[in-house]
């Protein structure tokens, strides 16, 4: 049983008047969640970590574990169990001491020991290595000891910070399979820090996307990907890169409003639309949508239609990228693999309108028209 | 929790306190010494309170007498040229001649390497009087016994296996790949070296070159035995403060210092490479 | 404008085989990459080609002209290094003028700086030409390397394994970014990596290399979807190719895939029915799986047990064993389901790839 | 970044004998210093006396078999020994104590840990001379005047054969130990962090923690301190002679002073040889072995 919550926390580096390196966090991770802390580096994710883990004191906040009060509880007292990104394995011991040294800690019997390792060492397919040490380990190997010697303390939590990034793409598939297996098994509440965003949709139940030093948005990774609540996170989720056009929206007297961008037509809105929910807009505004969603033609076909010409096609084996030059910037397309495009060739694309969305340009914070319903349509 | 924080902190405040009074202190008390008056010094007991004087110091380098007291005839500054001229002349030969092992060293493979780069480490661990005393014997022979040229080839010794391995160090350090861009880029290996290796261990070279100063500076038995009258240098001429006949304790101390404060000053701009030099370049600093 | 042909050509570090027997032909003005694992030798090929490896024998051709005893200052080769090797105590305009600085090239200085202002500009990297390297962000230092190497024309162009050090959404716009210059430079290009996606993304022709050896060389459409072996179809696609263990047998005359008491239809054709009796892998890739709850109404499908399933937004990855192998499986729908759940999978018969097991050779692939 | 280096094979040169080319000068200077050498080791078989070069007779085996036979040598040995030892033992744990305190960053660390340098900057000979004049004997040496603030009879130090060895060795220790702290402070500045992290999240307390991970990390640098202390205090030749001059009463005779004595003082250049070529024995098979131990500790 752990549910960690943390409340107001703020973290700062050095001097007092220091740059934040976490700032003003509020978030509830519940009893056996996996919680997933999302961002590129330097956003604070792992400070946040590490914080919970004990390693790093809290400057201003409250953290607390089931309720009760934590900041000052030196790590061991926490029972948390931590993997760590370079493994962290004790590098002059064996695997099997490595795996049994916080169990010696406590001062188990070493028959119990031995049996718990050994059932732990079967579980994480290790138990052939047990005599080696870690430098003689792949990176795969090596995270599965350190996993092995976070599993066998069965603590309240785990904590894990970016334990796959330094494996190669195999082994990382391989291992974050193993993890997500691990999570439905032990029904413990795990938070794991990762800026790779693959990885934080395929292991969360939710996922907390940080940038600079603050908190974004938390939310299932459908929530995350369909409803971004700003602009950064639209930017950092979704493979390929969300596509951002500069927009504004027009009205004519009497027609229907539209979106345009540089003085053309992207879009219509909808005329049942009230007018009023647009025009508190901001003037200044991003459209975006994710390249999955935009078609494309060789003639034109609506009014909305963006001429373009193609740059550059990628056919990746089971997708192709296409890269289209508009007046202004480049748009990504993702389209089937066996297309066939020429270069400079001028093509139409559309954007549907209930694909995108809109932020400001000024606060990256997201507008909404509410003229669709966003969960209907992934 | 806490008191037991505060106890390790006291702890090692005065485990600290402790060393460094044993190290600093003799400095501080010849420091003391070399200011004292030609009655202070030999106060029994030793004075920690009393007027300094820079006597010490006239009479080592312009041979000012002081009163009752009889001085040497002031060597001392011939002493400091002759080892001055000896280190600066041993570090410029031992840098022209182990720039090119040491990057031969590092970068190339060819047969007997490693066993040529031991044989230069083995001298390191080599008692000395092994190689000075035959030495003695050829340079008696050759005339070069009391010699600059002589002293300077002697000194080789001490310098010349340190820089070839701490060099070794360095240039290992540039990455390979740096040096293969350009060879690509259309340059020969000389034209490599002298512009991308031999620009990317500068500082690696400044800290070798003032610590081979420094040791050839601080050597003694290799002067005091194929030396002489004419070569002497400087850690030569404090023994001689110190002779059957007479102590002279304060001058002692002044050409100590005198001696001291210059490489002191050269080793705090090379501290970050000590270690790395000390050890021949096995752990880097 | 060069050619490039290696001819036997072996390298051995001690009594390491690095390279063994390598035979290839690299055409003028091709955009040829060579993939493979790391420690397949690709880095040491490239080097070889650029002259600061040595080739213990055989021979590699420039032109026609053999060139392994050429220094390579004499080879019109330029190269791209995977750390990037930039010269950190030049600025980054020296270092881009450095191989035009050259003392064999006698070019003029003005020219020079024509030469490196209008790299710097393609890059864009003109803003930071007074800048050292160790100032510059990944990206940064990974144009001043190509700049570099751009700036001088060479014949060829040696790139190794230059995106390797980006993060995955800038590796993705340096990719289309050298996708889209490849034309301006006008040079033969042979571009190392160990990342599928970008081989088939850039490469007019692939070769696969592992342990020394080439499996295959092609077209990106050739290699992907008619790989000659087991290795070279696992090493294309993420997640990689579904393999599973069993015999060919002949059921009603007809060959069939059997796998413990499963059998699964195969087509028809001489070649397998020469095969009959022998141990092969079933291969399938993960996007061509489809998971149902019930026994679907075809032959081709398999029981199996859910082992843990990944839920990504826009689609899931299903892990489940079959047999005692795990499968992975994507898919776009949000269907959840729970662990351990029986589950079959199914396929399309035209997206079966069947693999000898011993030789690995392909006897069935996509379309067949 | 602070590591440890490794030599690893490079790749062939562009020509066959430029690497050969490059290291001739030096290797040249190595000859030149390796020919004294063997005309030393020449030296031990024969009766050369410093007074009579033109009587350098062949003896064989003499000169070791009369030198193995007397006192002096087994006594200047087994002294070479104990004070090498106790050295290296006191420096590997003052070495490694002070390392632990000046490892945490605190106000002021910086300038303690450059301080450090000084005694190993300063030439030993010079050292060695201080440390005489504060280890005077009676009320005018200082140490002796401030132990007798807490009422310690005045000692003779170096004049004493009883206390002259443990003299040496402060002094040894004074301008050594230094060495020994920075490399630690090295080993102990570029030990992972993360084990420790690991530990303290898995509850292990600190000394638990040094048992188990600091000491079995700091191997490669305890190897390296021993044996460069060892090899420097066999061959100690200028703290002695700068003092005790072997005395008193050959209490601080070591190999190297005895050869000293030998070959200049009594012009007996063979059997000086013997004993420096004991010495180097002694050296080489010790810095051969602790070298070796420390290639294979650091490929662990």
């Amino acid at each position: 049983m752990a549910e960690i919550i943390l409340s107001h926390v703020s973290k700062r580096y050095g001097k007092e008047h220091g740059p934040f390196a976490v700032k003003d966090l509020s978030l509830r991770i519940r009893d056996r969640e996996f919680m997933v802390f999302l961002g590129p580096s330097g956003c604070g994710k792992t400070s946040t970590l590490r914080m919970i883990a004990g390693l790093e004191e809290i400057t201003e906040g409250n953290l607390s574990f089931d309720g009760k009060h934590v900041n000052d509880l030196p790590p061991q007292s926490r029972d948390v169990a931590m993997a760590f990104e370079n493994y962290a394995l004790y590098p002059t011991l064996a695997v099997k001491d490595n795996i049994e040294f916080p169990l010696k800690i406590r001062c188990w019997q070493q028959s119990r020991i031995d049996e718990k390792v050994a059932s732990v060492a079967k579980a994480l397919q290790i138990t052939d290595i047990l005599q080696r040490k870690p430098f003689e380990l792949s990176g795969g190997q090596q995270q599965r000891v350190s996993l092995a010697r976070a599993i066998v303390r069965e603590p309240q939590a785990f904590l894990f910070d970016e334990p796959l990034s330094h494996l190669d793409t195999k082994q990382r598939q391989v291992m974050r399979t193993l993890i997500k297996r691990l999570h439905s098994q032990l029904r413990k509440t795990m938070i794991y820090v990762t800026h790779d965003q693959n990885e934080a949709m395929a292991l969360a139940d939710r996922i907390a996307v940080m940038h600079q030093a603050e908190l974004q948005q938390v939310g299932t990774p459908e929530e995350i990907l369909n409803d971004p609540a700003n602009a950064f996170v639209a930017g950092f989720v979704g493979e390929p890169a969300m596509n951002f056009l500069d927009v504004e929206i027009r009205m004519e007297d009497g027609g229907p409003a539209w979106i345009a961008h540089v003085g053309c037509r992207l879009a219509e809105l909808p005329v049942t639309l009230n007018p009023a929910r647009w025009q508190a807009f901001p003037p200044r505004l991003q459209a975006a949508i994710r390249p999955h969603h935009i078609d494309f033609s060789v003639t034109r076909m609506r009014a909305t239609d963006l001429a373009a010409e193609v740059g550059t096609f990628e056919s990746l084996g089971e997708r192709g990228v296409l890269t289209v030059h508009l007046q202004s910037q480049d748009v990504t397309i993702l389209t089937a693999p066996d297309q066939t495009f020429c270069k400079a060739q001028p093509l139409w694309i559309h954007c549907p309108l209930e694909h995108m969305y809109f932020f400001s340009k000024e606060t990256g914070k997201r507008l909404h028209l509410d003229c669709f319903d966003r969960r209907a349509t992934p | 929790m806490r008191t037991s924080h505060l106890f390790i902190r006291v702890l090692k405040i005065l485990g600290l306190g402790a060393y460094f009074t044993f190290a600093l202190g003799p400095i501080i008390w010849i420091a003391m010494m070399s200011l004292k008056n030609s009655n202070d010094v030999i106060a029994s007991p030793p004075k920690f309170v009393f007027t300094p004087t820079l006597e010490n110091y006239k009479a080592i380098t312009v041979g000012q007498h002081a009163q009752h007291v009889e001085t040497l005839r002031p060597d001392y500054p011939k002493y400091f040229l002759n080892t001055l001229i000896i280190a600066s002349a041993t570090v410029v030969v031992s840098l022209l001649l182990g720039t090119f092992a040491a990057y031969s060293l590092a970068r190339f493979s060819f047969r007997f390497k490693e066993d040529i780069a031991f044989t230069f480490l083995s001298f390191r661990f080599a008692p000395e009087l092994m190689v000075i005393l035959p030495l003695y014997i050829v340079f008696q022979k050759t005339g070069l016994n009391d010699s600059y040229s002589g002293l300077t080839a002697a000194y080789q010794l001490v310098t010349l296996p340190f820089l070839i391995w701490v060099l070794r160090g360095f240039f290992e350090d540039i990455p390979r790949e740096i040096e293969q861009a350009a060879r690509v880029d259309g340059y020969t290996w000389w034209g490599v070296f002298r512009k991308i290796s031999l620009p990317l261990v500068k500082p690696g070279v400044a800290a070798v070159v003032i610590l081979s100063f420094i040791f050839a500076w601080n050597n003694f038995i290799f002067s005091m035995i194929l030396g002489g009258e004419r070569t002497q240098t400087i850690t030569l001429g404090i023994l001689g403060f110190i002779g059957y006949e007479r102590v002279l304790w304060g001058q002692m101390a002044a050409a100590t210092m005198i001696c001291v404060i210059p490489e002191l000053i050269l080793a705090f701009f090379v501290q970050n490479y000590i270690v790395r030099g000390l050890t021949f370049g096995a752990v880097k600093g | 404008m060069a050619d490039i042909v290696f001819q036997h050509v072996r390298k051995c570090y001690g009594d390491h085989e690095a390279i063994r027997d390598l035979s290839l032909e690299i055409r003028d003005r091709e955009f040829f990459v060579i993939l493979g694992e790391s420690g397949a030798g690709k880095t040491t090929t490239l080097k070889m080609i650029a002259g600061v490896e040595s080739v213990t024998s055989g021979t590699i051709l420039l032109n026609g002209r053999p060139i392994e005893n050429l220094t390579p200052e004499e080879r019109d080769c330029a190269m791209v290094f995977e750390t990037y090797a930039l010269y950190p105590h030049m600025s980054v305009y020296e270092n881009i003028a450095f191989p035009l600085r050259a003392p064999g090239r006698r070019i003029p200085e003005n020219q020079v700086e024509q030469a490196v202002l209008r790299v710097a500009r393609i890059l864009g990297i003109d803003p930071f030409l007074d800048r050292r390297p160790a100032a510059l962000s990944g990206g940064q230092r990974q144009r001043v390397a190509l700049g570099r190497a751009l700036v001088r024309r060479p014949a060829v162009l040696l790139m190794d394994e230059p995106l390797s050090h980006l993060d995955a959404r800038l590796r993705n716009e340096m990719r289309t970014e050298i996708k889209a210059m490849r034309e301006s430079f006008g040079t033969t290009i042979v571009y190392v990596t160990h990342d599928y996606s970008e081989a088939l993304a850039l490469g007019d022709r692939i070769a696969i290399l592992h342990q020394g050896s080439i499996e295959q060389v092609g077209t990106p459409s050739q290699v992907f979807r008619r790989p000659v072996n087991r290795l070279v179809a696992e090493s294309l696609g993420d997640p990689p190719m579904n393999f599973l263990a069993g015999t060919i047998a002949l059921d009603q005359n007809r060959a069939v895939f059997a796998t413990g008491d499963m059998r699964i239809p195969l087509p028809d054709g001489p070649r397998l029915r020469r095969c009959v009796g022998k141990e092969v892998y079933l291969g399938l890739r993960p996007q061509h799986i489809r998971l149902e709850r019930h026994r679907p109404d075809t032959l081709f499908s398999l029981p199996s047990k859910l082992f843990v399933q990944e839920l990504l937004g826009d689609h899931t990855v299903a892990s489940v064993s079959v047999k005692d192998r795990l499968f992975t499986v994507l898919g776009k729908t949000d269907q959840a389901y729970s662990i351990d759940e029986h589950l079959y999978v199914t396929w399309a018969p035209e997206h079966m790839y069947l693999f000898l097991e011993n030789t690995g050779e392909t006897l069935l692939a996509e379309g067949d | 970044m602070t590591g440890y280096a490794l030599r690893t094979q490079s790749p062939n040169p562009p020509h066959r004998s430029l690497p050969y080319l490059l290291t001739l000068p030096a290797l040249l200077a190595l000859i030149g210093i390796l020919y004294p050498f063997v005309l030393g080791v020449y030296y031990t078989f024969t009766n050369y006396i410093l007074t009579e070069p033109g009587n350098i007779r062949f003896v064989g085996l003499t000169n070791y078999i009369e030198i193995f036979k007397t006192l002096d040598f087994w006594k200047a040995f087994s002294l070479t020994f104990v004070f090498a030892g106790s050295v290296v033992i006191i420096e590997l744990a003052l070495g490694l104590g002070v390392a632990l305190l000046l490892k945490d960053a605190f106000p002021g660390v910086r300038i303690l840990r450059s301080l450090l340098i000084i005694p190993m900057m300063i030439p030993p000979i010079v050292s060695a001379l201080m440390w005489k004049v504060i280890l005077l004997p009676t009320d005018q040496g200082v140490l002796n005047h401030i132990l007798s603030f807490v009422r310690f009879p005045p000692i003779a130090w170096l004049g004493d054969s009883a206390t002259a060895l443990l003299s040496l060795i402060i002094i040894d220790v004074w301008i050594y130990s230094p060495f020994a702290i920075l490399i630690f402070l090295a080993g102990l500045q570029s030990l992972p962090k993360e084990p420790y992290e690991a530990a303290k999240v898995d509850g292990a307390s600190g000394w638990f923690m040094f048992r188990k991970l600091t000491l079995p990390l700091l191997t490669p640098c305890i190897v390296l301190v021993t044996l460069f202390r060892l090899i420097d205090s066999l061959k100690v030749f200028d703290i002695i002679y700068a003092t005790t001059k072997g005395g008193p009463a050959g209490a601080t005779v070591t190999l190297h002073i005895q050869s000293y004595f030998e070959a200049i003082r009594w012009f007996r250049m063979g059997r000086g040889m013997v004993y420096l070529f004991v010495l180097w024995f002694l050296c080489f098979i010790f810095s051969k072995a602790l070298s070796r131990l420390w290639t294979k500790v650091l490929m662990r």
